[in-house]
């Protein structure tokens, strides 16, 4: 019960920050350095280039991008000390896309300079998007090794790219260069998904993802259009001056509503929310690393943050918020449910990134971006240590990670330390009571139900429900692979990577499955797995300050001080059903948790048939028949994509192609071309050679002329 | 001759395209090689036609009223028909014969239009030289009919698209036909001849003042001289020889030293082949030549035409070139 | 100084191509790509010397010989910002072709460079002439080359191809003939005198020429540049002649042939008749818009890699078109930024299939794949042009592309932009498609070519029939005429072309230049645009005015022949 | 059987003539000149007809000799008109055309015969464009 109590104290000092303005940046020359920290990753990628060209059969790429990594993670800590949660800062670069025309009152300019902003919400993005890409470069340093000479500089040449890119993404001083990192990451994450280019399941995966973030991409490019047509600017800095001034005289009716709109059709792609989330699951070709890095831990929360960053334009449209809100509340749900029935390790925890990433979410909507900050915050940490843990039984079991394949790795010799962090993951992300997790969806959960809006109410609910399921689906994944008896089999791919002799492997390899004996993994990939075991613990740290020694939430005062101000106060809600929304949540949320352990525990771990009849059971009665059937098809989205887009569109352009191709090309051109043959064929018969054939056309002629001539002439005078 | 209404105008050419049609469509059914019936109503139906065209342009010409005059009706519709029997005849002897009635009957036509001279010269040559000719030829060139199969071979009997022949003839003929034969065309053609008349009395006086020979003749005859008497005039003031007081026109001839006048009258006029004479002369001197050149040309083409084609062996050549004959049998020799 | 430079810069090829013409064979190359370079060099020169880089005037001013003094033709030459870039862009392109097509001419050789020097000299000539009769002279003069290059060098319908182009392209010529001749000859009926200057005509159209005859001599003008361009319905010419023609054609032809289109719309038909630009404005926009999504899908479902990349060239030279006809200066800077982008990623494209073409002698996707295992460096000059192409950010395509995005999006009559335009928001979402459509097909290229399980044509049976196809497939390459061996797929992809599996070092050497080039103009766009700025804004002068009067009248064709619109040069 | 028709239309012929001889000048006869004139213009018709529809050569030319002759016959009837005796002369340069015609052309024919065996005109035809 202590802990119940202590809940409540902390919602007393409400600091009131709504009505507090974003600081105005200012000019900061002097830090010209932080553009180091896009550039040494940038360096690295050409460097890696340049391995690749030499053709290098060593693993200095990985060298190369960690310390590059390194490096820009120590830059990001100097520039938080320096600027920690202070004024932001402007730092100019170079002069990228600038115009400006018209005179007098038409005078219009665009400016996009290559330009760094800085201020807490970056430094918060960035010292966890560095620190996690370093650690994980070290991991993949050795999960890669097999691929040394094949594919290593391209692995590491892409995550080169993709730390430039995310730093550019998340640095930059105006939408336009958010917008060229936000495609760069997109490029990063179609060269990493396609690593295994010879799959080609691989190739599609890559192919996929980059379209739908392009679809992403599109509507965020309008957005930045609308901006700089309604407030003549792109930069953040001069944008919160602009809207700090009052909503502009709106003089196009539907436009700068519009925005917020737009920006989160952006963000939805980005970050595989609801309309475009079909491509993340796919993204599990990738590599491992890549899985953790992008698809877990950094790229999929640029969503988040662009939201964080452009929070004062999300006032300009009423329910701007509530449809973010609705979007991740109900992503959460769908994807939770699609985890529960997937068989692929990495494909669960990619439904579950979706998942959380659809908490995240709710929380801006429902205007925490303190509990959304929080939660990308710890995600990122445990999402990765369960992600590199996968890794690591793909890396030691030749690419086997069927769950109902592995049981009871925790007996495997080499694998004892891999199972209890997957442990300590699995705890964190169905948010154990006082795990860093619990904290920040608690805040979010209970901004939403304790919100005055009945709707945001019910998403409350449904994110609780959803916590029960995200508890249900982890530990069934925990219990079923690493508890239970010790049985496996192997994977079908000698060794996950380059399969240039797949057919000769499988053959070769049938013979060898029985004496198959998994190798743990070494010191390149334990380490990172303890380092970011204690991140994941030490996520938690704000979260406990905050609680027991009533310090400021680190998190809370970040995002106080950056443009997301205005949701990160502290939340206070109303009563429900006599208790404080704080110890609700608290409570519901325990208990949810811990059932979905308990369920877990007894269907996957004490009687493992139990899942298998109760889904037997489901599928012999007619009514509840689609329930099993559409979550392992995943609601068959891809099949309703597919349906709706890909097919009209493929049969569009047949037509198309072949209107073209007959029509335009065919009748119109090459017809006009056999219109004179065709006249000349009509006057053909007469020449037939037969002498009064000619005497005829000759008399006929003349006489008709004479005809005329006459009859004009009788007419005349006649 | 007034100008006749309109109304009328149009009705006389109207009836005269109708006629002419007529006549055109007997020709069609004349021409085609049809049952031997079909082609007799033809040749009713074009001579209808061709003498109902008479009627008209003849009542035109008398100024709408009287019968016309029988003669001229006659020539032209046995003109007409000859020439459509040459046409339409399968067999071109025939035919050729047909085209002596033709010329025999436009022969007559000249006469009545006072061409005497020409008319027998257009038999003389016509039908006499030219279509003998043609006789000849077809002679020459016609197989001989096998026996029993009297009809000509086939190209003569089917002629090549009859119908729209007709139709180019007939629109020719229409539009000559409402040219010439509109009551304007009419009265033009009275007034210049009017006009000619008159033209022509001075134009004989003139041809007999340029026939000195003539007058000779005359002045024999009246004074009853020897053929070959010797005669002299006594030119006029403008060394005219015929002399003009009032409308009397005499000539003043000297025989054996005295002075007599020979008064001369209509009748002392040349006649028509003199006239004809004169005018070729004096008028065309430079056409005769021509037409000389004209007839040499072809005498000569007709000779290279005709000119049979004799392959002529090495030997002739060699002899004719006058070389010797080259040859290897001994006994060959000159005796060849 | 820059007078001479500039008649140099057209001499120096037709001088070259005189050499090419009497040197022996093996030395045709080698003279004909020291041509270019030299050609290079004088474009180089001529940029450096260049006083009006800031200002949009043109340089050399001065009025040169004439040609036909009594009709008023004179050689004109000089060049503006514009020209001078379309014209380095040119110079810089051909090298690389001509030192491309080293190995893949093998068949008369003299004749290909002598072509070839021939097509530069013309080229060069239509972007610096001053004078409409010399445009138009060295404008229609490119097909003959063209005609024979894909003729003698294409593929297996080559001769139908050449053919078609030309009459294509030279109906199209005709109507912009008699175009010009109408306004030279309203200007001799005004003015007395002949004058076929291109300046003395704008002058004189934009000012004295009634609304109601601009309306259709725009259209007149428009039309042998439609169908250079090409716009939608004038296009179908474009994917056949790509098809056929041997790579240096195509590259030649998608680098710089199709630019002569959009600059003759920049430099003629647009100044000329603003007041036709502006009320076929609607239409016009209309067809790009189609350009780009039709032409895109149409990529979508090709199986020939070149047919592909032409495809593509459409709907991207529609996507400048767009920018053009958004008729404010953002706009119109996106589209000639995007024609010299354009040239070089889509021409580097060509290029790259153009070496797989001499490898496989076969560009059909169905039969290739997964080239990245025999060739990885390939694969990377592929990757990296066709994200070129794609408009990725920091890449050449995308400030072009985002610039004629923002023109169209702007050119709304809302007063808040600096330049009313007839486009709006919803032209640049349907635009915007055009983007997720690009994804699409050229990720579906390069998903085919480069990524995905090895498939070379005829790789398999290869191995076994080595030894007698080998020997039989060289007999066929010896005595058969050249057509067959080129239309017949090679039984095995011999080795006659001695062809490393993966590309030599003069192949990197050609495609090194572009990427650098192109990566350069993604970073640091802003002296080109700085370039180009000014030129535009003097193009653009009369049309704010105009398509004010536009947007309140609904239409400029006030009825009866009211006065001639005044070029109220209100702003820049 | 020829010469017989000939000899009795010229009797009759010269009966009527002296009759006329004694006007020298016969009085201009309108219907006479119209008559001639029509069947000038219809011999001119049927002879073109002719030459257009029979196929044999040598009836061509007969039908070219009717044309002749109604060109003639409107010489004369005009001559009359106008009263002068030009007509009548030019009729003397058509029939030296028409006997130099003739003599040409049956030569030809001749030479076409012996080469064809026919006097069909359509054995003539290799110009025909195919």
């Amino acid at each position: 019960m202590l802990s119940f109590s202590l809940l409540a104290l902390a919602d007393d000092h409400a600091a009131t920050a709504a009505s507090l303005a974003i600081p105005a940046a200012i000019d900061a020359p002097d830090l010209r350095w932080a553009g180091l920290i896009i550039g040494l990753p940038a360096l690295s990628a050409l460097l890696c280039l340049l391995c690749g060209a030499l053709k290098l059969r060593s693993k200095l790429p990985a060298l190369i991008t960690i310390i590059a990594l390194l490096g820009s993670f120590v830059l990001t800590c100097m520039l938080f000390s320096q600027v920690g949660e202070g004024t932001p800062r402007v730092v100019g670069l170079f002069e990228w896309m600038s115009f400006s025309w018209g005179t007098g009152d038409r005078f219009q300019s665009f400016a996009a300079p290559f330009a760094l902003y800085i201020d807490a919400l970056t430094l918060f993005w960035m010292l966890f998007v560095t620190g996690l890409g370093s650690l994980i470069a070290i991991y993949a340093s050795e999960y890669m090794e097999s691929d040394v000479g094949k594919g290593y500089t391209r692995f590491f040449g892409g995550v080169s790219i993709f730390l430039a890119a995310m730093a550019t993404l998340v640095m930059a001083s105006n939408l336009v260069v958010l917008y060229l990192g936000w495609e760069g990451v997109g490029l990063a994450s179609y060269l990493l998904i396609g690593y295994y280019y010879a799959k080609p399941s691989a190739v599609a995966a890559a192919k996929k993802a980059f379209i739908m973030n392009r679809i992403g991409d599109l509507g965020l490019a309008l957005g930045i259009g609308l901006i700089w047509v309604n407030y003549d600017t792109v930069d953040y800095a001069t944008l919160f001056r602009v809207l700090e001034a009052g909503p502009l005289a709106t003089q196009g009716d539907w436009m700068p509503s519009a925005i917020p709109f737009l920006l989160m059709l952006g963000a939805f792609g980005k970050s595989a929310q609801l309309p475009l989330f079909t491509w993340l699951p796919d993204a599990m070709e990738g590599p491992t690393p890549v899985s953790a890095l992008i698809h877990a831990a950094t790229m999929v929360t640029a969503g988040v943050y662009l939201i964080a960053r452009t929070y004062p334009l999300f006032e300009l449209h009423p329910d701007a918020l509530a449809t973010v809100a609705w979007v991740g509340g109900l992503t959460a749900f769908v994807a939770a449910t699609i985890g529960m029935a997937q068989y692929d390790m990495k494909r669960v925890w990619a439904y579950s990134t979706i998942s959380q990433l659809g908490y995240m979410f709710l929380g801006l909507g429902v205007g925490s971006t303190f509990g959304a900050g929080y939660h990308v915050f710890t995600h990122a940490f445990f999402k990765a240590l369960l992600f590199l843990t996968a890794g690591a039984v793909m890396h030691g079991f030749a690419g086997q990670i069927d769950i109902r394949k592995l049981s009871g790795l925790r007996r495997v010799p080499g694998f004892k330390l891999v199972s209890w962090l997957a442990l300590l993951g699995c705890l964190w992300l169905s948010a154990l009571p006082f795990s860093a997790a619990f904290f920040s969806k608690d805040t979010i959960l209970t901004t939403a139900l304790g919100s005055e809006r009945s709707d945001f109410q019910f998403l409350g609910w449904l994110g609780l429900f959803t916590a029960f399921l995200t508890a249900y689906y982890t530990f069934r994944v925990w219990f079923r692979a690493f508890a239970g008896p010790v049985q496996f089999e192997a994977g079908d791919d000698h060794h996950d990577d380059d399969h240039a002799h797949d057919s000769h492997a499988t053959a070769s390899h049938a013979h060898a499955k029985s004496e198959f004996h998994p190798h743990g993994p070494r010191l390149g990939i334990r380490i990172p797995l303890i380092v970011i075991a204690l991140g994941v613990v030490a996520a938690g740290w704000p979260g406990y300050d905050a609680l027991f020694f009533h310090g400021e939430n680190w998190v809370q005062s970040m995002m106080m001080h950056s443009s997301a101000m205005q949701g990160a106060g502290e939340v206070h809600g109303r009563e429900i059903f006599g208790l404080s929304a704080h110890r609700m949540t608290s409570i519901v949320g325990t208990s949810a948790c811990l059932l979905g352990i308990a369920i877990a525990y007894w269907t996957h771990l004490r009687d493992r048939s139990a899942a298998d009849r109760a889904r037997a059971a489901l599928r012999g009665f007619f009514l509840t028949r689609w329930i099993p059937a559409t979550l392992e098809n995943r609601w068959y989205v891809d099949e309703i994509y597919h349906a709706l887009f890909r097919l009209p569109l493929w049969v569009a352009s047949h037509i198309l192609h072949f209107f073209d191709k007959t029509f335009v090309d065919g009748f119109l051109v090459d017809g006009t071309g056999r219109v004179p043959v065709a006249v000349a064929r009509l006057f053909q018969p007469l020449y037939n050679g037969v002498l009064q054939g000619y005497a005829a056309t000759m008399a006929g002629g003349f006489v008709l002329i004479a005809g005329w001539v006459f009859w004009i002439w009788l007419r005349g005078n006649g | 001759m007034d100008q006749s209404a309109p109304s009328d105008l149009l009705s006389s050419s109207t009836v005269m395209l109708g006629l002419v049609a007529l006549a055109s469509a007997g020709l069609v059914l004349l021409m085609r090689p049809g049952a031997r019936s079909l082609r007799l109503a033809g040749s009713v139906l074009g001579l209808a036609g061709v003498a109902g065209l008479f009627v008209e342009v003849l009542k035109l010409a008398s100024g709408g009223g009287g019968i016309p005059p029988i003669l001229p009706v006659l020539f032209g519709v046995t003109a007409i028909a000859g020439a459509a029997r040459v046409m339409t005849h399968p067999r071109p002897v025939f035919a050729a014969v047909y085209f002596i009635l033709v010329v025999v009957a436009s022969a007559g036509l000249f006469l009545l239009l006072g061409a005497d001279f020409m008319a027998f010269a257009l038999i003389i040559v016509y039908a006499g030289a030219i279509l003998v000719t043609y006789m000849f030829v077809l002679m020459l060139a016609q197989q001989s009919p096998v026996e029993g199969d009297a009809t000509a071979n086939w190209y003569d009997r089917v002629p090549r698209e009859a119908v729209s022949c007709v139709i180019i003839g007939f629109v020719m003929v229409a539009t000559l036909a409402q040219v010439l034969f509109n009551p304007n065309e009419e009265a033009r053609r009275v007034a210049s001849s009017v006009q000619g008349e008159a033209q022509t009395q001075a134009q004989l006086w003139e041809t007999l003042a340029g026939m000195p020979k003539q007058l000779k003749v005359i002045t024999r005859e009246r004074l009853q001289l020897a053929k070959d008497a010797p005669v002299q005039f006594v030119a006029g003031e403008r060394s005219a020889l015929i002399q003009i007081e009032g409308d009397t026109r005499f000539v003043v001839a000297t025989v054996d030293g005295k002075d007599h006048r020979v008064m001369l009258t209509n009748t002392d006029l040349p006649v028509n082949a003199q006239v004809v004479g004169a005018t070729l002369v004096n008028d065309f001197p430079a056409s005769i030549e021509v037409a000389g050149v004209i007839l040499t040309m072809a005498l000569f083409g007709a000779v290279v035409l005709a000119r049979k084609q004799v392959e002529l062996g090495e030997d002739e050549r060699r002899e004719l070139a006058g070389l010797s004959r080259l040859s290897v049998e001994p006994d060959s020799g000159a005796s060849r | 100084m820059e007078g001479t430079l500039a008649y140099f810069l057209i001499v120096l090829p037709i001088a070259f191509a005189a050499i090419v013409g009497f040197s022996p064979a093996p030395m045709a190359k080698w003279i004909g790509t020291i041509g270019a370079f030299a050609t290079l060099a004088v474009a180089l020169l001529f940029a450096w010397t260049f006083p009006h880089w800031t200002d949009g005037l043109y340089a050399p001013d001065i009025d040169a010989a004439n040609w036909f003094p009594a009709m008023g033709v004179s050689i004109a030459l000089g060049a503006d910002s514009v020209a001078l870039l379309l014209i380095l862009m040119t110079a810089f392109l051909m090298p690389l072709i001509l030192i491309g097509s080293f190995t893949s001419i093998t068949e008369r050789p003299k004749d290909f460079f002598f072509w070839f020097m021939l097509l530069e000299a013309s080229m060069l000539g239509a972007f610096l002439a001053r004078d409409a009769v010399i445009f138009f002279v060295s404008y229609e003069f490119t097909m003959i080359p063209m005609f024979f290059l894909i003729a003698n060098w294409g593929g297996a319908q080559r001769r139908q191809a050449a053919v078609k182009y030309v009459l294509y392209s030279f109906g199209g010529g005709i109507l912009t003939l008699v175009g010009l001749l109408y306004i030279a000859m309203k200007m001799h009926a005004a003015l007395g005198s002949w004058d076929f200057g291109i300046a003395s005509m704008t002058a004189f159209c934009s000012t004295e020429m009634l609304a109601s005859e601009q309306v259709w001599v725009f259209i007149l003008l428009m039309a042998g540049f439609a169908v250079k361009i090409p716009l939608v319905p004038f296009h179908t010419w474009l994917p056949l002649v790509h098809d056929q023609a041997p790579t240096g054609g195509s590259v030649i032809l998608a680098g710089t042939l199709l630019k002569l289109g959009t600059f003759g719309e920049f430099r003629i038909a647009m100044p000329m008749a603003p007041i036709g630009a502006v009320e076929w404005n609607g239409v016009l926009c209309v067809l790009c818009l189609i350009g780009i999504v039709a032409a895109a899908l149409i990529c979508w479902v090709q199986h020939d890699a070149k047919k592909l990349v032409a495809y593509s060239s459409v709907t991207h030279i529609a996507f400048c078109m767009l920018g053009m006809f958004s008729l404010n200066s953002i706009g119109v800077t996106g589209s000639v930024m995007y024609m010299i982008s354009h040239g070089l990623s889509t021409g580097a494209l060509f290029l790259c299939i153009g070496m797989i073409y001499e490898r496989y002698h076969t560009k059909d996707m169905d039969e290739l794949g997964g080239l990245y295992r025999t060739m990885p460096i390939w694969s990377f000059f592929m990757v990296f042009f066709t994200l070129a192409s794609l408009g990725l950010p920091g890449l050449n395509g995308f400030v072009g592309e985002f610039y004629c995005l923002v023109g169209a999006f702007t050119a709304e009559d809302t007063a808040m932009t600096g330049y009313p335009g007839l486009m709006g928001p919803w032209y640049a979402i349907i635009a915007g498609l055009g983007l997720i459509a690009a994804a699409m097909y050229l990720l579906m290229l390069v998903g085919r070519l480069v990524w995905g399980p090895l498939r070379e044509p005829g790789h398999h049976d290869a191995h076994h029939a080595h030894g007698h196809a080998h020997g039989q497939a060289h007999a066929q390459a010896r005595d058969h005429a050249h057509d067959h061996a080129h239309g017949a797929h090679a039984t095995t992809n011999d080795r006659a072309t001695t062809l490393s599996r993966d590309i030599g070092a003069r192949e990197i050497g050609i495609l090194v230049p572009i990427a650098i080039l192109c990566l350069v103009l993604g970073l640091y766009p802003e002296p080109m645009l700085k370039a180009i700025e000014p030129s535009v804004k003097n193009m653009l002068a009369p049309y704010p005015a105009l398509v004010e009067r536009y947007l309140k009248a609904g239409t400029l064709l006030e009825s009866g022949s009211e006065a001639p619109p005044m070029a109220s040069a209100s702003q820049p | 059987m020829t010469s017989m028709m000939t000899s009795m239309m010229t009797s009759t012929m010269t009966s009527t003539m002296t009759s006329m001889m004694t006007s020298t000048l016969a009085q201009y006869d309108a219907s006479a000149v119209d008559a001639a004139l029509l069947t000038s213009a219809l011999l001119f018709g049927i002879g073109l007809i002719g030459f257009l529809s029979r196929r044999n050569m040598i009836v061509m030319f007969l039908c070219t000799e009717l044309m002749f002759q109604g060109a003639a016959l409107a010489m004369i009837a005009f001559g009359r008109v106008h009263g002068n005796a030009d007509g009548q002369t030019f009729v003397i340069f058509i029939l030296t055309i028409a006997a130099a015609e003739a003599a040409l052309a049956l030569g030809l024919v001749v030479l076409l015969y012996r080469r064809r065996e026919t006097l069909d005109s359509e054995a003539w035809s290799e110009l025909k464009e195919c």
